[in-house]
């Protein structure tokens, strides 16, 4: 029985397709446009041919993320919190914390051992924009995204970013550039700004372990860092959470129709 | 005199709908009942006003909603901070553009420090336009001086007002609009119980709409149409039930929340029951129409309302114990805070109704809004994944 | 004896333009690059290509006079002067009828109000929660994967422009992504976009009160759909040309200009 | 650069910065001895408390969260403490930075045990004295100590002064509802202390602070000099502290005497070396950023700036104000009322119109902050009303009290210089 996760997200556009609910055939991913069903559909059909399934064989499409409604050929749609905390569990079983910092909202979800979320919280208004807020950063001091992690890691004193606006820390970074401050301080400083606006949202749930960080942060070594030195715990991320949520809405369909089944 | 008296359910249903959409910024009803009858216009800012003392004096009382999206409040901004709420700048945004000019009076109360100053700003910038009258409520509720000097008060409106319409007061006259006004709660409370019993009768924004339309109708016309539509209501043939959950919102208690909004929270999964906004509009109760002086009446309503209010300290009521009580008797699964977005009060009674929801183990989620926003995607995955959290079985 | 000269360096958050004046205050050289990393080589291309642009001896150049948020940084600057008072001087140059001025820069929005002489008389700027707008525009525009051509043609298509918030440049930017995601069209949110900054700058204007002629200077005035927003919400033309985004960097040189002057007359 | 004042001439913050320590170290740090003693922690507000109600009963010690809240945030260590307040406590980030750290502290010290600063180290509350003068956020702040110490709140209800036909005048009925809720308080204020009142010490705490008021507002009126002694904001502000905590004490009375002395001697300074005096005189409007209070006061030093008249100083109480011994209890409630948050904006705007010229001042300059609508919800009408009508050059700024997160150095400094830049110019012509 083949299930098909579709996450639309602002940043990227994500693919998985499982097996029996246990068994990742392919997961592929591309950065979304403002085409939302376009890059979707297309993005699904390659991960189709890339496996050499026909569309007629998949049982169940989920779609999750902000896209979601767009998606036409979905039989059912979920939230990225719900199924990211889904994925998560699925990747890392003992995950009880997940933790998803997106391009304009950062969430923090504390689960049971189903991987039903019990308790979220998400960032204040105010305090929006934490992912898009490390691209323009880049923008700026003129590193690609990518490598922003690499090079922060080097830092020796990061720099001190207290606002929690990404609008005026964009202002106090560029300030920072015109005072000729080392650039690995600033971005190990950006970095921690953002740790330092999640930590808040973490203690309101309550710290549990494990802790699974999902979605596109999952690519910063230095924020990943940053994270588990304030938690004090290590911090489960890999390539593969960075698809927790297309997988979580897979094994959703998957769940879904073992119910419909009686199974 | 009125062509409504003879239309239909549904049709009376229309008819509030028009009617509260001209509330917002046109104020076209309001005009013409101006005329009709031959009263003057008071807008009052949220929460509680007395209408009824407005009546007996001659002064048609209009619920100020604010904006709500219909108008961008661009000039008023040079007067309110980006860090207030909305409801006062949009407000102010009506006065600047002249849409309240066919109003005599602005009333304010203590409900918080952003309304106190919008009260004084509209006065220093437009005295020669309206009269600005400002009450402060007391809160020491359990002292007979509260009592005594409610009174003080409420007289000094009553002399503010009669020099706005040049009637003398007489208490038969209020006494008149107490009942009257005892028959509109009376209606609203019967229609909320519906709604509380049987929640799949009503979708929300209907109840929400004729609630409204109370607030900025003339309180007979009100009776006799909610009468009516109440009846129309209860002939209804029931709907099916679905998998919903059945919940309470707080913290809407000022600033309108979008209609949207509230459809979107039912259609992520729930049943709402009540909200704030309309609570309070039913929140005095009913007021002794007997006793001796009926400014009496309305100041007891008032100082011994047992029924907490965001903005109104009460040294003898219990919070923690009130909302374990509410949720209960709406029979509630869940709770959603609606806290709009700047507003202080709803986040302080966010921050103590939480420690006892927490100790019955009454799920919660906290949603931020604002009058004007223009889409309602985080909304929707906030209540999208606080209803599946508690619908779905993994 | 020889011609003497200026610099005016406006280094920007976003740009850094500069600005070579004769004592005449006849523009002989401008030029603009973008700010990046470092403003110092930011301002050290700028005078170079200034020169070279000239052919003007460094020597001749007899003050430089630093604006923007770099003012403080750029080493060779004799004088720092605010971009504030700046954009009025050099606003009140290129058109000199100019009583109000709007500059849409990459961190703040400010409205000037300037007497015959382009002194500023009074101003005010965004309030704290609605910074950012012009690298809003800028980055929404690219979040799209369009340029600011694209952006100004399909916006000048929009039938209707869909509402914006117009303080937070955060939220605007959410809701812009959101109603992409229910399916609105990008014409008219692209529109909407450059609509919510526009609404912003006229809530400042009628602070400062309207007193025409109104020029509009700042990166963004480059936008031909945001000069026709501001013009249809004031019901008046708006003073623009390809050279007001150099308004800062002009005013600085004016300033050094002056500065030239007084000191000859007391020497 | 306006230099600083010779040390002999700049006694006056040194004196009050000890009774601000004694205060932490003394009355609040030795909270488990004192109550072990008898003594109870009540907790009051800056704004228009009624201290003079409390001593006579020999065993209440006030504690001032606003207080503790701002010292926490001038001492630089404001970010940890809203951190514990937004994830501990749980506070939504909108709340008022007076409250979150208020009420963070005293969890810290007494819930969860955690160590804090000292200036945070809140008592546990024996009594909340609910006096809802000028700010809304007062009753919802001790409300929330309410439910989570199970503290006894006792509520004095403050009409605003909200009558509109004369300016800065309280009527006679609120007066007279006022003091009775004062006298209506004796038996619950000898319940929990456990003495009986004495209302002859209660008279007798008056008159000093009768005395007390009668030199602070010497000094204020002195700024109208020119040039002026001392910064009316600035300096101002650490001045204040002694008529906010030890109001209606000998030390207090004392304190300001020394005060008015050191402040004549500098007049007479400043005109035998005019480098001390100012070259800009402005009125300040507004609550200081206290995270960044030198390198804030050095971008209008810089200037040559100097305050002349503040409405900060004047939140314990308006020098038009005077206490009145021979009827204490009214005299009582009148400066209850009197605080200037809880005059009507309409008369605020007023009274620093007059200010204007009476101190002969340059402009005003605003300060916003997000926390506190109370004293910043209308400051745009504020810019308005001066610079519109009046033609007075009006700067307007904004960041927070206590939360460096709300603060924009760049941002504020550029408007700033602007500012200067224009009155520059205007001084010109």
């Amino acid at each position: 029985m083949i299930t098909a996760g579709i996450d639309l997200g602002w940043k990227h556009t994500r693919v998985v397709l499982l097996e029996d609910g246990n068994k990742i055939l392919v997961k592929k991913y591309i950065p979304t446009t403002f085409k939302l069903e376009e890059d979707a559909e297309r993005l699904y059909n390659d991960a189709l041919n890339d496996v050499g399934i026909k569309a007629t064989d998949v049982d169940y499409i989920v779609a999750t993320g902000a896209g979601r409604y767009r998606l036409k050929f979905r039989n059912a749609n979920v939230t990225e919190l719900t199924a990211g905390a889904l994925g998560a569990k699925f990747l890392f079983p003992n995950t009880r914390t997940v933790i998803d910092i997106g391009t304009t909202q950062t969430r923090v979800m504390k689960i049971d051992d189903k991987g039903k979320v019990i308790k979220f919280m998400t960032n204040d208004r105010c305090a929006a924009g934490a992912g898009a807020f490390l691209e323009r950063v880049a923008l700026y001091t003129q590193v690609n995204l990518p490598d922003l992690g690499n090079i922060a890691l080097q830092s020796k004193s990061p720099v001190t970013i207290s606002t929690v606006c990404s609008v005026l820390a964009e202002t106090e970074i560029i300030n920072l550039l015109t005072l000729n401050t080392p650039l690995e301080d600033i971005l190990m400083g950006a970095v921690n700004s953002i740790v330092g606006r999640v930590m808040p949202l973490i203690r309101v749930v309550g710290i549990q372990p494990e802790i699974t960080l999902i979605g596109g942060t999952v690519l910063n070594p230095a924020l990943i860092k940053s994270l588990s030195n304030n938690l004090k715990a290590s911090i489960n991320a890999t390539m593969d959470t960075f698809y927790a949520g297309a997988i979580g809405a897979a094994l959703l369909g998957y769940k879904r129709l073992m119910k419909v089944k009686g199974g | 005199m009125n062509a409504e008296t003879k239309l239909s359910g549904p049709e009376i249903l229309d008819y509030f709908k028009d009617v509260v959409e001209d509330a917002y910024v046109t104020f076209n009803f309001a005009k013409q009942w101006k005329e009709e009858y031959k009263m003057k216009l008071l807008g009052y800012y949220p929460v509680y006003f007395p209408e009824e003392i407005a009546y007996a004096m001659g002064v048609l009382p209009i619920k100020l909603f604010g904006g709500v999206g219909r108008i961008e409040p661009s000039e008023a901004t040079s007067r309110f901070q980006s860090f207030t709420c909305s409801i006062p700048k949009t407000i102010l945004q009506l006065v600047m553009s002249g849409s309240l000019d066919s109003f005599d009076a602005l009333a304010f109360t203590n409900i918080c420090d952003v309304a106190r100053n919008l009260a004084f700003v509209i006065h220093r910038n437009y005295g020669n336009k309206f009269r600005v009258i400002y009450l402060h409520y007391p809160i020491n509720n359990v002292l007979p001086s509260a009592s005594k000097y409610m009174k003080e008060e409420y007289e000094r409106l009553i002399n503010e007002l009669s020099q706005i319409t040049g009637n003398k007061y007489d208490p038969e006259v209020l006494r008149k609009y107490i009942i009257l006004g005892n028959r509109k709660r009376q209606i609203l409370r019967e229609l909320l119980e519906i709604k509380v019993n049987k929640p799949w009768n009503m979708p929300f924004d209907e109840l929400f709409t004729v609630f409204l339309a109370s607030m900025v109708m003339p309180v007979d016309k009100f009776v006799e149409l909610g009468s009516k539509y109440l009846e129309y209501v209860k002939g209804r043939p029931e709907e099916k039930p679905v998998e919903r959950i059945r919940t309470v919102i707080l913290g809407d208690f000022c600033e309108q929340p979008p209609l949207q909004l509230f459809k979107i929270i039912e259609m992520s999964g729930a049943y709402i029951l009540i909200s704030d906004y309309i609570k309070n509009a039913i929140w005095i109760g009913d007021i002794d129409a007997n006793e001796k002086d009926p400014i009496d009446a309305m100041v007891k309503a008032y100082v011994n309302n047992p029924t907490p209010l965001t903005t109104r300290y009460h040294p003898a009521i219990n919070k923690h114990e009130f909302i374990k009580k509410y949720v209960k008797d709406m029979n509630a699964n869940a709770v959603i805070f609606l806290t709009p977005k700047f507003c202080e009060p709803s986040l302080y009674d966010h921050m103590i109704y939480r420690l006892a929801l927490d100790s019955i183990k009454m799920p919660y989620v906290r949603i931020d809004y604002e009058e004007g926003m223009t889409s309602f995607e985080q909304p929707r995955t906030m209540a999208e994944t606080f209803f599946e959290s508690l619908l779905f079985e993994l | 004896m020889g011609m003497d000269y200026v610099m005016g360096v406006d280094a920007g958050s976003t740009y850094t333009k500069g600005v070579l004046m004769n004592e005449d205050r006849e523009i002989v050289a401008l030029d603009v690059t973008l700010t990046g990393a470092n403003i110092n080589n930011a301002a050290e291309t700028i005078r170079r290509k200034l020169l070279e642009k000239s052919g003007i001896k460094e020597t001749d150049v007899k003050l430089v006079v630093g604006t923007g948020y770099g003012r403080y940084i750029i080493r060779f600057g004799n004088i720092q002067v605010t971009e504030i008072s700046c954009h009025a001087r050099g606003a009140h140059y290129l058109f000199p009828n100019t009583r109000t001025v709007l500059d849409i820069g990459g961190q703040d929005m400010k409205v000037i109000k300037v007497n015959e002489r382009g002194d500023v008389v009074d101003f005010v700027m965004n309030d704290k929660c609605a910074a950012g707008t012009g690298r809003f525009v800028e980055t929404i525009i690219k979040s799209f994967g369009l340029n600011f051509k694209d952006a100004n043609d399909l916006a000048l298509k929009s039938r209707r422009g869909i509402a914006l918030s117009s303080t937070c440049t955060v939220f605007a930017q959410t809701e812009a992504m959101e109603h992409l995601a229910i399916g609105d069209a990008i014409e008219d949110i692209m529109y909407g976009v450059f609509k919510s900054v526009i609404t912003r700058a006229v809530g400042l204007i009628t602070r400062v009160g309207l007193t025409p002629e109104l020029t509009f200077t700042g990166g963004l005035s480059l936008n031909p759909i945001a000069v026709k927003i501001l013009e249809t919400m004031l019901k008046t033309k708006v003073n623009h040309s390809d050279m007001t985004m150099f308004a800062g960097a002009i005013g600085a040189a004016l300033y050094g200009v002056e500065k030239l002057e007084t000191e000859k007359y007391i020497g | 650069m306006l230099p600083d004042f010779p040390k002999e001439l700049d006694k006056g913050k040194a004196i009050q910065a000890q009774y601000i320590r004694r205060h932490f170290s003394e009355e609040l740090q030795k909270a488990p001895e004192l109550k072990a003693k008898g003594y109870k922690y009540a907790y009051l507000f800056v704004m228009g408390n009624p201290i003079e109600l409390l001593r006579p009963f020999d065993v209440f010690i006030g504690v001032y969260p606003e207080i503790t809240s701002l010292n926490i945030s001038y001492k630089g260590e404001a970010i940890p403490v809203l951190d514990a307040a937004e994830g501990l406590v749980g506070f939504p980030t909108d709340v008022c930075g007076y409250v979150k750290m208020g009420v963070a502290s005293t969890y810290m010290a007494n819930k969860i045990k955690v160590t804090v600063p000292v200036i945070g180290h809140m008592p546990e509350p024996d009594l909340m004295v609910l006096h809802y003068t000028g700010c809304q956020v007062y009753i919802h702040w001790w409300e929330l100590y309410q439910y989570m110490f199970n503290t006894p709140v006792l509520v004095y209800d403050i009409p605003h002064l909200r009558h509109l036909e004369d300016t800065a005048k309280p009527h006679k009925e609120d007066i007279e509802y006022v003091a009775e809720q004062l006298k209506d308080s004796v038996p619950f204020l000898e319940k929990i202390s456990g003495v009986p009142f004495d209302e002859s010490k209660f008279k007798e705490t008056v008159k000093i602070t009768a005395e007390t008021w009668d030199y602070w507002r010497q000094t204020i009126e002195m700024e109208k000099l020119v040039p002026a002694p001392y910064d009316a904001y600035f300096e101002a502000i650490y001045y204040m502290s002694m008529i906010t905590i030890y109001r209606g004490t000998k030390d207090a009375l004392d304190y300001y005497k020394y005060l008015l002395d050191e402040l004549k001697a500098r007049y007479k300074f400043i005109n035998e070396h005019p480098e001390y005096a100012e070259r800009f005189r402005l009125i300040f409007e507004g609550v200081p950023p206290y995270h960044n209070y030198k390198s804030f006061w050095n971008l209008f030093k810089r200037w040559g700036a100097r305050m002349v008249y503040a409405t900060y100083p004047k939140v314990p109480g308006m020098e038009l104000f005077r206490f009145d011994p021979s009827r204490p209890w009214e005299s009582e409630a009148e400066y209850m009322i009197l605080p200037y948050c809880n005059i009507n904006y309409k008369d605020r705007a007023e009274i620093l119109a007059k200010y204007v010229d009476e101190y002969k001042a340059d402009g005003v300059v605003v300060h916003s902050i997000k926390s506190c609508k109370s004293f910043s919800s209308n400051h745009g009408d504020f810019k308005e009303y001066l610079s519109k009508e009046l033609d007075v050059p009006v700067l307007l700024i904004e960041s927070d009290h206590v939360d460096p997160r709300y603060y924009s150095e760049a941002q504020i400094k550029n408007r700033i210089d602007a500012y200067f830049e224009a009155l520059s110019l205007r001084a010109k012509r």
